[in-house]
Parts: C-alpha cells; structure tokens; sequence
C-alpha cells in the first residue's frame, strides 16, 4: 500500500536530484531547471501530506497549487534576469557571474 | 485599517505599474503618487494600532501588524523620496521601481501580519520577487545583473528549501495556520519537525542574509543602486524580524524553543564573521552589506532571547537601523548621482570637500557603529539588555567584543573622508537640495531616536507585546 | 495496484530528474524536465488531486519547459559546462543531506489516501484561501512588470 | 547646572562647526568664552561645594530609558567635582595653547570632549556614564587622527580600539550588573544610587568577579596599567597639544576614578580578593613605567611613559582601600593632570618651535628661551614629584595609604625605586633639553602661552602646598563610599 | 605680640622673597635684588634672634653643678613656661578618621637655637653674594634661589610635624640641585647637580619609608612625643631601630655620610656662596637635625652605634682624603664631610648636646671658610690653591677672617670647633674609646690638611699647579664625564693680580668670624656650657667636670697642633714635592674610586633594565597588541576566500548551514 513514507521519501529524492543540479550545473538556465525541480518536490510534499494527513481543508493541496504558480511567476523574472545577465556577460554561466567576491 | 492598506498598496502599485511608461521623462510624479500613496498607509498604520481579529485567517490586524504597516511605509516613503536624488530617475527613464517597492513594502506588511504559512510564503515571495527585480534594475549594469542573478537563483533555493520546511512541518503538524502549528508541535518536536524548521530558518535566515545564509548579500549590494540597496537592507529585514517575532512567538513556541537557540547561533555566527568580513572591504556597498550582516546578528541576538525584552530590542533596532541605513545609503545614491562610486578610494577627502556632507555621513557611520547618543547606541545597549536578562553571557561577551571591530571597518570609512586629502583636481561637491533636506531630516532622526527614545520604544513595545 | 503505479512513476521520474540535472544538452534537459514534470502530474492523480494534476500538466509541464526552450534559444547555450569535481563532491553531499530531512519520514504509515475533487478544491482556494490567492495575482503581476521592467529599453 | 556643564559646550561644538570661520577666529573666541565661563560655573559649585555634608550636589534625575530601567541622573560630589572644574580649566588652557590653529573643527572637537567629559564625571547612571565614557573616544580620535604628528593614523586606531576592547567589557559588566541586581532591587536599575545600595548582594553573586574584572579591565586600560598601557605611548606622542593634555589631564583620569566611583562601591570585596593583584600591577606600573621612560629619545613619548608611572600610584592607592590611600589616588589624579598637562603644553610649544620631539636633536631650550625653558622645568621637577608641586602630595598618600594597608606594604616598599628611577629620567631629560648652550635661537612664550601655562603652574604649586584646597572635597566624596564599604565586610 | 607668635614669618617672608624674585626679579635694577634678598633675611634673622630671646626666656633652667655632678632629677632650677615648647597648629590636610597631616610649628630649644643659626649665617651669606655675585647673568634667579634655600631649611627646623620636615627637606635638596647646576651651561655643573639630587632622593627613600612605618605604629607624624614613652612602647624595640635607621639613612645622604658622601665634592660646581649654604647654614645640617630629632627612637631601638661608627669612619676618611686635594673649596668640602662625621659620633656615643653644638659652631665657622675661600677665588681667579698668589699680602681682611674659621676648624683653644669637637669627642672617650682614637687621627688630619691649605694659598707665592696636568685628573670620571666633555678648572690669567674683595663681602666675613668665636663661647665651660644647657634634654654624659676636662683638651689640642705642625714643616718648605706616592695620590684625587664604582656597577646596574624594559615595551607588549589587530586582518584575508563568488558555493553553504542546524541542534 502507499503510505505517506513513499511520498515523502519520493520527494526527498527529487529534492536530491535538485539540489544535486543546483550544485553542478555551470549554465544558470539548467540550475533554475534544478530549481523548479525543487519547487516540484516541494508541492509534492505539500500535496501528499494534504492528502494523506488533511481530509478536510486540503490546504497543502492549495498550497502545492500556489507553489506552481509563483514557481512559474518566479521563472519569469529569473528568465528575464538571466537575459540582462546574458546581455551584459555574453553567457549565463555561473563562470560569467563570479566577478564579485571577497 | 489593515484591509485598506492591504489594498492601497495593491493597487497603488498596480496604478504606477501601469502608467510609469508615461512619466519616462517626469518620474517625480511617480515619486509623488508613491509617496502620497506611503503617507496614507502611514497614516492608517497608525490608526489601525487599535484593530484586532483576523482577516481571512491569514491576516492578524493588530499593534504589531499596525507597526510593521508605519516603519514599513515610512521606508517606502523615504525611498520614492530618495528616488528624487537622482533627477533622472536612475538615468533610465523608468518608474516601475515605485510599483516594485510599493508591493514590496506590501510583502514585507503581510508577512508581520501573516497567520497562516501559506501566507507567509506569498508573502515572502512578494517581497523576496520586488527586490530580485530592484537589484538587477538597470540592465546595462554588468555588477547589476550578475547580481540579480546570483540573489536571485538563491533565493529561488532559499525559498524551495523554505518550502520543503514547512512541508515537513506541515507533515507533522497538518496545520498551516499557527496557532495550530504551535498546539501540535506542543514543547518537543519530532525529528521530522525539527528538520522542517531548519529548512524554514535557511529561507528565513537567507532573506534576514545570516551568515552562513548570507552570501548572496554583499554582491546584491554592491550590483544594485544605493537607493535598492537601501531599500532591500531594512525593507526585507524589518518585515522577516518582524515576521520571525510572530513566527516565534505564536507558532515555534517560547524561549526554549530550537527555533530560538538556532537563531542564536546563526546570528552570532554572523556578528563575528560579518565582522571578520568587512574589516577590509573598500567597497562601500558591499562593507555596508557585510555591516548588514553584523547587524541582523545583533538582533538575531535579541530574536533569541524569545522574551519581550529582546523582541522590543528586536522592533527597537529596526527602526534606528531604518534611518541610519537608509541615509548612508542615500548619501551614497546622491554621491553616484554626482559621479563619485561608491568606494572608499573615491569618498578620500569627502569631508574637506563638502564638510556638512562630512558630518552627515559621520552620523550615520557612527550610529552604525554603535556610538552614543546616536540611534545605533541604543539599539545594541537593547540587545546587550535582553541579552543580559535571559542570561545569556556568552553571547553577550562575544557581541560586544565585535563592537571593536565594528569600530575598526566604520572608522576606515570616517578616515577616508576625514583623514585623507581629496585628490587634486576635485572640484566643490555640491548636491541636491532633495538630497541634502532627506540626509538632514535622517539625521536628525538618528540623533533624536539616539537621544529620546522614549515615545518610539513605548509604541514598539505595545506593539511586540500584542503578540508575546 | 498503486503501489506498482507509484514505484513505476517514481522510478520513471527520478531518472527523467537524474537526466535532466546531468545531461550536457539543455534542449534534452528541458524536454526530460518536461517528462519529469509530467509525470509528477502522473502522481498527483495517484494522488486523487485531479485539479492539481491538470494544473501541474498545463503549467510545469507544458509552458514552463516551453519558457525554458526559448531561453535556451536566446541565450545560445545549447549546452551546460561539466561541473567541476568539488561541485560534484558538493552536489552528492547536498543531496544525501536532503535525504537526512526527510529520514524521518520513513516511519509515516498514514496509508489513507483522500481524494479531492476540483470543485471542492477550487471552492476552497475561493473561500479559505481568498486573500492568499489575491496576493498570488499581485504576485504575479508583478512578476510580469518585474519582466517587462527589466526587459524594457532604457530611455537614458 | 550640570546639563549646562555638559550639553552647553556640546551645543557650541555644534555652533562653532556651523561658523564660516575660515581662520578659526571666532571658533576659537568661542571655545575659550564657552571654557571661561563653564570654568567660572563649575568653581562656583566647587567653592559651594557642602562638605560638612558631603553627598551630591545639583543632581538631575528624569527618566530617559525607562524600559531599559536607566535615567538620566546626574550629580557632582566631593569625588567628581574635582575632576569637572579640571575639565572646563584644561580646555582653556588648551584652546590657548592651540591660538594659533586655524582650524574650527579642532576647537568644536574640544568642545565636544570637554562637555563629554564633564558628562563621565557627573554621572550616575551606568548607561550615561558608559555613554559618554564611550563618546570621549569619538572626538580624540579625531584630534589625534587630523592634527596629530606624523604616525597620527595608527596612534589614533589604536587608542581607539584599545580603549573601545576595554569599554564594551565594560558595557557588558553594566548590562549584567543592572539585570543581577535586579532581585535585590526589585527591577531593573542602573541608578548607581540604587546600585550601591545592593553591593551587599553584589557582593555575593557568583559573577561577581566578572562583573569586576569587566569594570576593571576599561578602567585599567584607561589609567592605563601595564601591560594594558601601550595605547598610550602613541596616542600621547601622534596627538596634538592640546589633545596630549586632554589625554594625560582628564582621559586617564575616567580609569582611576571609574576604578574608585564602580570598583570600589559596587564590589568592594571583589576589589579586596583582588588587591594583591592590583597593588602587583600597580608596581609593575611605578617602576617598569619608569624604566621605559628613562629609554626613551622622544620627548612626548617620555612624558607620556612617565604617566604610566605615575598612574601607578593611583592604582596603588586604590588597592590599598584605605582613606589615605585613595586620597592619595584622587590627589594624584588631579595633580598629574595638572603637571603632565603642563609638560605636554611646554612640549607641545617646544615641539612646535624646534620642529622635531628628538631629545637628541635639543639642547639649551633654557638659554635660548628662558621662559619656557624655566615653566617646563618646572613641570618636569613636578613630574618627578618634586614636593612643593602637586604630584608630591599625591604619590606620598598613595604611598603611605599602601602602606597601611597590609596587603600593599610589600609592593610600597619596591614601588619607592620608582620614584628615583624616574627621577633620574626627568633630570636626564631637563639635563638634555634644558641646559647646556643653545646654538639656536627660539621665539620666547608668547602672552597667549603664558596664560595657558600660569593656571597650571598655579594649581601645581598651589596643590602642592595648600592641600585644603582638594582634600576637604575628597574626603567628603570619599568617605561614605568608605563607610559603606566598611558595612558591607560587616 | 611675641616672637613665638611671629615665628611662621620666619620661613614664610623668604619664601614669599622668592616668589617675589622669580616672578620680578629682573625689574630690580642693578644689584637691587640682591639687596632685597638680604633685607628679607635681615628681618628674619631679627625675628629668629627675637624667638631665641623668647625662648631661652620661656626654657626651663638648669644647674650646671648639678648635671655635672650626675643629680639629673635635682637640676631644675627654673622650670619652663607652662607652654613650652612652644607649638603652633593648623589644619593642612585632614582625613576624617585620620590624624592627618596638620600643620605644626613647633619651637623648642634646639628649633630656635639652630632658625637663629640658620637666619644668621644666611644672613651673611645673601650679604656676601651682593657682591660675589655680581656680573652674574642670573642675578636676582641666584637671590631667589638663595630666600628659597633659607625658607626650606628654616621651615624644616620649625616644622612640627614629620610630613612637613620631609617637604622642606626636599625642597632644599631640590635647592641645592638648583644651585649647583646654577651655571648649567656647564657640563660638570650639570652632572653635579644630578648626582647630588638622585643621591639624597635615594637616600630620602628611607625618610619616607620611615615615616610611613612610624606612622603605622603611632599614627601621626607629630614630632613632638616621638620620645615618649607611651610612643616608644607602641612602636617596639626593633621597630623603633628599623624606623630609626630608616631616617638615618636619609640623614646621611643629606649630610654626605659614607657611603653617601659621593654628591658632596661636586657641590662645588656651584657658586662658592652656595657651597656656603650647602655646607654651613643649611642642607648637611638638617641630616644631623633629623637625627637629633630621630634620636629617641635610634637610642630606644639600641642602634646609636650605627650613627656613632658611620660618623667615625666619615670623619676619618674625609679627613685623610682632603688633603690630597688642591681645589680650596674642595678641601673644605671634605672637612664639611669630616665634621659632619663628628656631629653624628657625637649623636652616636650619646654626646647629644655636644653634637648640636657643633652643628652651631660648625655652620658659623665654615661659612666663614667657604665665604672666605669665595673671597679668595673673587681675588685669586683661581680655586686652586697653588696658584694663588701670597693672598696673605693681598687679601689681608680675607686671610685674618679665613684664619679664625682655620683655627676654629682646627680645634684650636679657644676657637669654636675646640670647644664643641672636644666635647665630642669626651663623650667618645667614655662611651667608644676606639671611636674615640679614630676621632682623634682625624683630628690630626684635620689640622694637617688646614694648615696646608693656609699656607699654599696665602703664604706662597703662585706656582705651577702639580697635578694639573696628570692622567687621571683628565676629564672628571667622578662625574662620569670624560676628558673631552669636562672642562679643567680655569687658572687665572697671565698677569692677574689679587684684589681684596669688595665691602659687603668683608663685612660678611668679619661678622661671622665674630659669630663663631662667640658661639664658641657660648657652649664653652668658660660660660658655663650656656648653650648646652639650654638644649639640655636629660642625660649629657659630655659634660664633665673641669678636672677631668682638661686631659681631653690637652689631647686634642696637642694633636692638632701636632697635624697643624708637620703641615707648616712640610709645605712651607716645599709645597711642591711629592711626599705620598703617586698612585696613592691618584686614587686620594680620584676619590678612591668610589663614585667611579657607583656610576660604572651600581648605576650600570640600576640602568641595565632600561633597554631591556624599552625592548618588551615596544615590541613584546606592543607587538602583541598589534600582532592581535594583524592576526585580526590576516583572518579576515582569509576567510574572504569564502565569498568565492560562485553562487554554488552559496548555496552549498545555505544547504550546510542547515544541516548544521538540524544536526547540531539535536538534541
């Protein structure tokens, strides 16, 4: 039978793969990939433990549902930074963004 | 009250949003829609001091939320008058920065008022989005964007991990609202828990930039405008203190909480290596950050006393940081205004060039050090207070000993503009009455705040009391 | 039955995820995070959210891998750079601590699951969830003046 | 009264920055009106000082922070009130000394210290004291750092950070003072009233000896005792004029009477578990500070050396705890402020006029300019506590009060040789500087100088012979501090 | 309206002279500053004499049968005033609970004795600096510092409390450091003047220390009771000798006793009046003055010997050193050592009245000398004895008056140091006989070295100075100066012929002459030993019976005639020839080598931490401190690297920050 545990674990995982992708990916595009797998095992979190733990109000469902949508907001504004920064550097990798440090 | 401002400020911003493409040419009537938008929901801050309930249950009206809504707005009226140091408008011709931080200050509101995680999260990612748009602003600016990028992408993380915190909690708990969350938690969390309210402290500790969730401050600093750099050292910060006053008091449980004892720790992992880090900085932005850094770790400090004390130190501070922060990077806007960067090589001489800008700058730096009779004085003696009434000596000593080199990185910058000659061929500085009115009236501000304390800190501390 | 289903799309979507975090391509990449995605939506069913998992189909499955192509078409960067040796190191070292989080979750045996209809769900995002989806369209707005903003020529 | 004392030149400090003045003349007609006139008014609470009653005079209490639990209260007694006519007369003097200064800022700084100090005297409340304890190092930062000789930078940062490391210690002690006390006052106080009042309990908190040593430790390095003292070689020696009399004539004089008005009152026993200790440091202070100062080619760096010998004996005295021997501290105090404020006011003229501070580069200043030659000889003989001149006074009661007490007798009996090993460095350096032929001709004291020096040479002698003229109001300041003590070892 | 009540001008009017003449001095024209000094001490010598007169009025009287006679308790004859010694008292500096520090005159017998001696000899001093002085560039700085030097010393010998004995005493060191280096132009004068001050204020150590001590055991410094017996059980037996040999210690660098007597000698560097002072009036006598005040605690504490062996072997050594000197002034300058020896070997051996009366005597009749010798250099232009030119035929006022101070020097009947040395040395006689033998042999030594001086320098006609030119008379190793840095003494010009001096400066030698034989006469059996018995305080085991006085007389009389004999034998022969051995000569001139010693090992060793101490200052201490601000700096270099710049590392922290958290926080 599913059990919560699978969910959760489940998601544990793919925050795994994304972080993983966070931490490797050189081209700014693929790590904000990483990151909406992130976000996606994060609404599959909420989702899962509505479904099994809120009969009721479902307000992780709810959630989960925000978090598609701002996910999407934020991806566009990452986009659109991400064109400036590829206006200005020629490239969107993270060799391109490390000028400032110290 | 509450509502109303709610609203205004929606559609205040939705308003300038839409018709900053035809004030290309005359942005000081953004600035005044803006800033008579700020003035209002000031105004019905204060009237909302007597409101209570809930709207909505993710909306707690009430002292504290009526405080957030008046030092929050008082930063966005300050900032769409800042906005005016540069005649041009950030020589780009462009207004939605007032729309941007008109739903930014917004977030910052409903992230104090918020009741609910959900709303926490929104409200967060409003106020998180505006200054990600603020920082990388001016697409041209190379430092700009690279930044943009960087804070952007970690705090896409910051808020994912964030997420997957409250989803941990929310597992354990099957409760978003608070007052839920705080009644299953009940006094000892599960692991699982407890792993959630880490992953929520990296969201929460990302935005208030504690160290080691931090380091994406000094570069957003440092590429962006001083004015957003201003704007996103206390906006954010006010509301996530604030917020994290709320969070602790009425979600994560009392003084004894894990909660508490982490942010203890971050914030002194702060103060010390923030200082560490901002010894030889010659950026001024970027020392500001680091400054910023040290800062919040003061009043991490006083977040991790969990007690009424520490929260009014909490609520205190914010308010002498508002004014102090936000003139010294105002007078770093008018100086870029007058083509002089924002660095300590360039600011050599400022004092003998402009003596009055000298004194001015010389008040805030000093109240960002920390020197008496100044807000910044009183600020730390709070926090070292609170400290000191939980007990806390550890801490305590430490802090105080990062005072000294507090004074070690501010005092280069008073050297720079005391000390050194100015370079040859400098000509007279002079700058905008804009500018020079809102330093002055900064100023004051700080000194006031240094020298009589009393009615701000009976309001602040009616206002934390609300929520203990 | 839905526990093979859950192992099959599990599976499945980890190694699309794994495909898509580690593959030089980034057309490959977007086009495996759209499966991933995908099939999460697959999950949401199993789930018994089919509202969420039509949302999950129509935004991140669809338009957000389209955005990503676009971008990847706009920026030229076909592909991503090999991660250097410590990001790997780093990476494997973040994703075993992102199972440290979730180890407690091993022991949840809530095996119920509650489906939830659209209606229900969308009578609740209108009722309970009012204000917070207000704030999500402000949110949204501003991402979009956010985009336009930085994407708008300068006048100076 | 005592808000005008404090806040009247802070207030000109500000008037003066905002003068167009670009020759200085009117900030520094200001400076000097604002001095004379606070000089008068706080020789008038001396004169009215009540000894016979002893107590605090022109107190001033409202609430300032009071959810903190700390007022703004403010009071002259027989301790302080020394100390605060000292203040406004050293800023006379020094704004004579810098006439020819041209520089507003330099006068508004002087301004700004001498109503800062007046400030640390007067209070008594924890928080003002460290308040404007902490706000001093502000303005002689600046005066090091601006006008100050050529290594002024790193004088200045040092001075700076080494007194701050002793004041935030300090800062915590206060914080914590006040919150353990607050069981025995029943709140949060930091009323130094109040507090003194609680000693008892104080005394037997676990903590106790932080909270002392984190008193003591400003204070110590304020004095400054060694090995806490190496600020002040440099700050002394970079500083201006004016600001080398500043710092020996009222900036050390926050760590001894810091150590008396804190240490002593609020943990007596701590003061007394410690003394051996102390009286060690003290020693260490008498005599190394005279070696150190008998090896040195710098004149400001030798006079300033000879202070850490000098402060020696004020935190002898203290450590003795008896009446003679913090007599002997306070008198100490107020004579090295008035005879090192001369020599560095002679050197400062003479630094200025040979242009060099190399003992090896002077020689016959007294032939060439007998009138200053004769003045810093004379404040030299003061230093090395020539009887007659003010320092006498002080080092014998220091001296004879550790004698009394049992725990500092040892020390007394090795701390005497310091006397004579700075003896020997003064009549070196008056043998050097002073006498011998003069190949060179030097411009004489100038009436503006010889106004600045005559207070000093007055008070040095006067001090020295008339010992009623300070040690009624000491012994009224002292003696209930004494008493209570004395009830607390009951 | 008494004296006594006047008495706080006497030290008060020259104080305020001095003030007046450091402040005004130059307005005075010509030598009217001078002339203002000395009516100020004309008006204090009156007043002393007046005190004097009030006192011996007031003292009790004593018969001189009975006390020779050994009938102590039967000797009263008039008993004193009710308030005598007379005392007056105000408050100086009081501490609640304390005795403090009030401030006392107090007037006994030997105060007024030794202000009346003091405001005389002064007197004749200022008087004869009038002229000797004149030229001078610092004219009236000299006066001033001269009413200073008078103020102090008569202030310590009024003061009636301790504290204030110690101010005065270290105001007339501070005097005589001033005078002494009075032509500071001059390396050795600057030198000297060093050396004097850091020898006594080491010595004043003691002063202090032992003030401090008696303090602690009776609580006050009040000279008054020291001796009573309530006191002395207070304070103990060996307190009482530790306290006691404290002071004494000051007393000998005051008064230049061996091992201290090192600063003396270059005294001399100072103008010859100021030698006068040092020498005579002031200065030296106050160590024999404190420890005549002292001396109830050194008799109870059983340690008078100490004095009486360090006054022995002083008075000895001088002597024997002197005469192998040919400066005149420092050939008095060891016989000042000498005497000063016999007064503290007659505090020694209990001779208490006799020691002070040789105090008096001594201060007239080497006033005398020293002024005499001023008169002599005034005239000659040379201090060196054999240079000068049959000064007898020149100088015939100077060499009559120079005579009576010789002789009274000498001990020759009846001259003043006859009555009073002999007495001393009766009392050594009963007491110390070995004592007594060595007093004697200086006594030869004495007249010996006098007798050469007279007759090289006033009866000889001028020759080559013999050891002018000798190795180690180069430079002036005492003074740790080296042949380049020290000046050889002047000799006078070619073609100089002695003058007599000018008219103040005779009348100050007449008048003294005067003095000392009158004050010989005074304290001699002849008048009834007039002057001991008014300072008479119990116990005189000096006075004897004139029967077994006169063996004593005799003995010294024929042994200083026998010193004064084989002088005139020699050196009215031929004062040239070298009669002691060379090296033995050498190290009589290089003083033994005993400055030498203290400036190469003890002060070597004084100094030796000096650099050692700089060196930790500046760079162990003080590296310290700065190594903590650079360690400070280099951390932050380093952890700079942190702020990589790459946003995975960012992020990689924000994931291990909260794995630190989750982990750390476990509980």
């Amino acid at each position: 039978m599913v059990t919560l545990g699978h969910f959760l674990l489940f998601s544990g995982l793919l925050m795994a793969v994304g972080l993983y992708g966070v931490l490797t990916r050189r081209n700014l595009i693929a790590v904000l990939m990483s990151v909406e797998i992130l976000l996606n095992a994060a609404a599959l979190a909420f989702a899962s433990a509505a479904a099994f733990r809120e009969p009721h109000l479902f307000a992780g469902q709810i959630f989960a549902l925000f978090i598609i949508v701002v996910a999407a907001a934020e991806l566009s504004i990452g986009f659109a930074i991400l064109l400036n920064v590829y206006r200005t550097h020629g490239a969107v990798t993270d060799d391109a963004i490390s000028e400032m440090r110290g | 009250m509450t509502l109303a401002v709610i609203v205004l400020l929606a559609f205040g911003g939705m308003v300038l949003a839409l018709i900053a493409p035809s004030f290309d040419e005359r942005p000081a009537v953004l600035g005044a829609i803006s800033g008579t938008v700020f003035g209002a929901s000031l105004l019905m801050g204060l009237l909302a001091a007597h409101e209570s309930g809930v709207i909505y249950g993710a909306v707690v009206m009430g002292p504290l939320t009526s405080a957030a809504i008046v030092l929050l707005s008082l930063v966005g009226l300050l900032v769409a008058a800042g906005a005016a140091i540069r005649k041009g408008g950030f020589a780009l011709g462009s207004g939605e920065v007032h729309a941007l931080v008109m739903w930014g200050v917004l977030g910052g509101i409903l992230l104090v008022a918020s009741a609910h995680l959900l709303m926490f999260y929104l409200a967060l990612e409003l106020s998180a989005y505006s200054t990600y748009v603020l920082v990388g602003y001016d697409r041209d600016r190379r430092f700009g964007t690279e930044a943009a990028a960087k804070y952007m992408i970690l705090g896409a993380v910051g808020s994912a991990l964030l997420l997957f915190g409250m989803a941990l909690v929310y597992t354990e708990t099957g409760n978003l609202g608070y007052t839920g969350i705080a009644i299953e938690l009940g006094g000892n969390p599960s692991a699982l828990a407890r792993g959630g309210m880490a992953l929520m402290l990296v969201g929460l500790g990302f935005k208030l930039a504690w160290v080691p969730f931090h380091a994406w401050a000094p570069d957003a600093y440092q590429g962006a405008f001083p004015l957003m750099a201003g704007f996103l050292s206390v906006a954010p910060k006010t509301a996530l203190a604030l917020g994290i006053v709320v969070l602790l008091s009425r979600a994560f449980g009392g003084s004894e909480s894990v909660m508490a004892q982490w942010i203890g720790g971050l914030a002194l992992l702060s103060v010390v290596l923030g200082s560490f880090w901002a010894l030889l900085q010659n950026d001024l932005k970027r020392l500001l950050a680091y400054s910023t850094i040290v800062h919040m770790g003061f009043l991490g400090l006083a977040l991790s006393t969990a007690s009424l004390t520490g929260y009014t130190a909490v609520a205190y501070y914010l308010a002498a940081y508002i004014v102090t922060s936000l003139g010294f990077f105002f007078a770093l806007e008018a100086l870029e205004a007058e083509g002089l960067p924002s660095t300590l090589e360039s600011w050599k001489g400022l004092g003998r060039r402009n003596p009055l800008l000298g004194v001015l700058l010389a008040v805030f730096v000093l109240s960002l050090a920390g020197v008496p009779l100044l807000a910044g004085f009183l600020a730390k003696l709070y926090v070292f207070a609170a400290l000191a009434a939980a007990q806390a000596w550890a801490p305590l000593v430490v802090a105080v000993v990062m005072v000294v080199f507090g004074y070690y990185f501010y005092f280069r910058i008073l050297a720079a503009v005391f000390l050194e000659a100015p370079a040859e061929d400098s000509p007279e500085l002079a700058f905008s009455p804009t500018a020079f009115s809102l330093l002055v009236l900064l100023a004051l501000a700080v000194v006031a705040l240094g020298v009589w304390p009393q009615p701000l800190l009976r309001w602040l501390q009616a206002a934390v009391t609300a929520v203990m | 039955m839905s526990l093979t289903a859950f192992y099959a799309l599990a599976a499945f979507t980890l190694v699309f995820a794994v495909f898509a975090v580690t593959t030089a391509n980034m057309v490959r990449a977007a086009f495996s995070l759209a499966i991933t995605f995908f099939l999460i939506a697959g999950l949401y069913l199993l789930l018994g959210s089919p509202a969420l998992a039509a949302i999950q189909f129509m935004v991140n499955a669809s338009a957000i891998p389209i955005m990503t192509l676009f971008i990847i078409m706009m920026t030229r960067s076909r592909s991503s750079g090999a991660p250097r040796t410590w990001q790997i190191a780093a990476g494997l070292l973040a994703a075993a601590a992102a199972l440290v989080f979730f180890k407690g979750a091993v022991g949840h045996h809530d095996g119920q699951i509650n489906p939830v209809s659209p209606e229900l769900l969308g009578s609740n995002l209108l009722q309970a969830a009012l204000l917070p989806f207000e704030v999500a369209s402000v949110l949204l707005l501003l991402a979009m003046v956010g985009a336009i903003a930085l994407a708008r020529r300068r006048s100076g | 009264m005592i808000p005008v004392l404090i806040f009247l030149p802070i207030l000109a400090a500000a008037f003066v920055g905002m003068l167009d003045d670009p020759r200085a003349e009117a900030a520094k007609r200001t400076a000097l009106g604002v001095a004379l006139f606070t000089l008068l008014m706080s020789l008038w609470a001396y004169a009215t000082y009540p000894i016979p009653f002893g107590g605090f005079i022109g107190e001033l209490k409202f609430d300032w922070l009071p959810l903190v639990g700390s007022r703004f209260h403010v009071g002259f007694d027989g301790l302080s009130l020394p100390f605060a006519a000292l203040t406004p007369l050293l800023t006379a003097v020094s704004v004579l000394a810098s006439w020819r200064k041209t520089d507003k800022g330099f006068f508004a700084l002087m301004l700004l210290l001498q109503g800062a100090l007046v400030g640390v005297f007067a209070a008594l409340d924890l928080v003002v004291f460290f308040l404007f304890f902490e706000a001093v190092l502000v303005p002689m930062y600046f005066m090091i750092a601006l006008w100050g000789y050529e290594e002024r930078r790193y004088a200045a940062v040092k001075f700076l950070l080494y007194s701050l490391v002793g004041s935030v210690f300090m800062l915590a002690a206060i914080v914590a003072t006040a919150y353990l006390a607050a069981p025995a006052l029943g709140r949060v106080s930091f009323d130094y009233l109040e507090l003194v009042s609680a000693t008892g309990y104080l005394a037997n908190l676990p903590a106790a000896s932080w909270l002392f040593w984190g008193f003591a430790l400003a204070f110590l390095i304020k004095l400054p005792a060694v090995p806490l003292h190496t600020w002040l070689p440099h700050a002394h020696t970079q500083a201006p004029t004016a600001g080398s009399i500043f710092l020996a004539g009222l900036l050390l004089k926050m760590g001894g009477y810091g150590l008396i008005r804190f240490n002593l009152a609020l943990f007596p026993g701590e003061l007394e578990r410690f003394a051996n200790l102390l009286a060690l440091v003290a020693l260490i202070s008498i005599v190394y500070g005279a070696y150190v100062t008998l090896a040195q080619s710098d004149l400001k760096r030798l006079i300033a050396n000879s202070s850490v010998n000098h402060m020696g004996y004020v935190l002898l005295g203290i450590a003795s705890m008896t009446a003679i021997g913090i007599h002997g501290a306070v008198y100490q105090m107020v004579a090295h402020g008035v005879i090192t404020g001369l020599m560095f006011l002679m050197v400062g003229l003479l630094a200025d006029r040979t242009h060099t501070r190399e003992i090896a580069a002077m020689q016959g200043v007294y032939s060439a300019a007998p009138k200053l030659g004769a003045v810093l000889w004379l404040a030299l003989l003061g230093g090395l506590g020539l009887p007659g001149l003010a320092g006498f006074l002080g080092e014998f009661q220091s001296l004879w009060g550790g004698f009394l007490a049992e725990v500092t007798r040892p020390y007394v009996w090795i701390a005497v040789f310091g006397i004579v090993i700075l003896a020997g460095a003064m009549l070196w350096t008056i043998q050097r500087v002073l006498l011998g032929r003069s190949d060179s001709n030097l411009d004489d004291l100038s009436p503006v100088e010889v106004a600045a020096a005559a207070p000093l040479v007055f008070l040095a002698v006067l001090l020295g012979l008339v010992p009623a003229a300070l040690t009624p109001w000491i012994d009224a300041g002292i003696q209930p501090l004494l008493t209570m003590v004395q009830e607390v070892f009951k | 309206m008494s004296y006594v009540e006047l008495s706080y001008w006497i030290p008060l009017l020259p104080a305020l002279g001095f003030a007046l003449l450091a402040l005004g001095g130059r307005s005075f024209p010509g030598r009217g500053s001078g002339w203002f000094a000395t009516a100020v001490m004309a008006v204090v010598a009156v007043l002393s004499l007046g005190l004097l007169h009030d006192v011996i009025l007031a003292a009790p009287g004593w018969n001189l049968a009975a006390l020779l006679g050994g009938h102590h308790e039967e000797a009263l004859i008039k008993p004193g005033s009710p308030d005598f010694p007379f005392r007056l008292e105000w408050t100086w500096l009081a501490i609640r609970g304390e005795a403090g520090i009030p401030l006392v005159i107090y007037i006994d017998s030997l105060a007024a004795v030794v202000t009346a001696m003091v405001a005389l000899a002064s007197l004749f001093i200022h008087l004869f600096s009038i002229g000797y002085m004149h030229g001078e560039e610092r004219y009236p700085t000299f006066f001033a510092y001269l009413q200073l030097f008078s103020a102090a010393m008569l202030a310590f010998v009024l003061a009636g409390n301790f504290f204030h004995s110690l101010l005065a005493w270290e105001v007339m060191g501070l005097m005589s450091y001033l005078l002494i280096g009075f032509l500071y132009k001059k390396k050795t004068a600057q030198q000297a003047q060093k050396k004097a001050f850091i020898t006594t204020k080491l010595a004043d150590l003691g002063f202090m220390l032992g003030l401090f001590w008696l303090y602690l055991l009776i609580g006050n410094f009040d000279l008054a009771d020291l001796g009573s017996g309530q006191n002395l059980l207070a304070i103990g037996t060996g307190a009482a000798a530790a306290v006691g040999l404290l002071v004494f210690i000051a007393a000998m660098g005051k008064s230049a006793q061996f091992p201290l007597h090192v600063w003396l000698l270059d005294a001399m560097e100072g103008p010859t009046p100021v030698s006068a002072m040092i020498h005579a009036a002031t200065m030296v006598a106050a160590g024999v003055y404190l420890t005549a005040r002292f001396y109830p605690l050194l008799l109870f504490g059983g340690v008078l010997w100490v004095v009486a062996l360090v006054g022995a072997l002083t008075a000895l050594f001088a002597a024997v050193l002197a005469p192998a000197f040919a400066d005149v002034k420092k050939i008095l300058a060891w016989s000042t050592v000498s005497q000063l020896g016999y007064m503290f070997l007659g505090l020694g051996v209990f001779g208490w009245a006799a020691a002070m009366f040789h105090l008096v005597a001594h201060a007239f009749f080497k006033a005398l000398l020293f002024l005499g010798s001023g008169s002599m250099i005034h005239g000659a232009a040379t201090q060196d004895i054999f240079e000068m030119d049959r000064l007898k035929k020149h100088m015939p006022w100077t060499y009559w008056t120079f005579l009576v101070g010789a002789l009274a020097l000498m001990g020759i009947p009846p001259f003043a140091g006859f009555w009073s040395k002999d007495l001393i040395l009766h009392a050594a006689e009963e007491h110390a006989p070995l004592l007594w033998l060595i007093g004697l042999l200086a006594a030869f030594f004495t007249a010996f070295y006098t007798t050469r001086m007279i007759v090289i320098a006033f009866h000889k006609p001028a020759m080559e100075s013999p050891w002018k030119a000798a190795e180690w008379t180069r430079g002036a190793p005492w003074l740790n100066l080296g042949p380049e840095e020290a000046e050889p003494d002047p000799s006078p010009p070619a073609g100089h012929h002695p003058h007599e001096s000018g008219a103040e400066m005779i009348t100050a030698l007449v008048a003294l002459a005067a003095l000392s034989i009158l004050v010989g006469f005074w304290g001699s059996p002849i008048f009834g030993y007039g002057l001991l018995t008014l300072v008479y305080r119990g116990e005189m085991p000096e006075l004897l019976p004139a029967s077994k006085l006169m063996t004593g007389y005799v003995t010294g009389t024929l042994v200083a005639l026998a010193g004064a004999g084989l002088a005139w034998f020699w050196y009215s022969a031929d004062p040239l020839k070298q009669r002691a051995p060379l090296w033995l000569t050498a190290a009589l001139q290089r003083r033994l080598y005993i400055d030498e010693f203290y400036y190469k090992v003890l002060g070597a060793l004084a100094q030796a931490p000096t650099q050692v101490l700089a060196f930790i200052d500046r760079y162990l201490i003080d590296g310290l401190v700065d190594l903590a601000g650079y360690t400070s700096l280099v951390i932050s270099s380093l952890l700079r690297h942190l702020q990589s710049g790459r946003f995975a590392t960012y992020a990689f922290y924000m994931l291990l920050g909260a794995l630190a958290l989750y982990v750390g926080g476990a509980r």
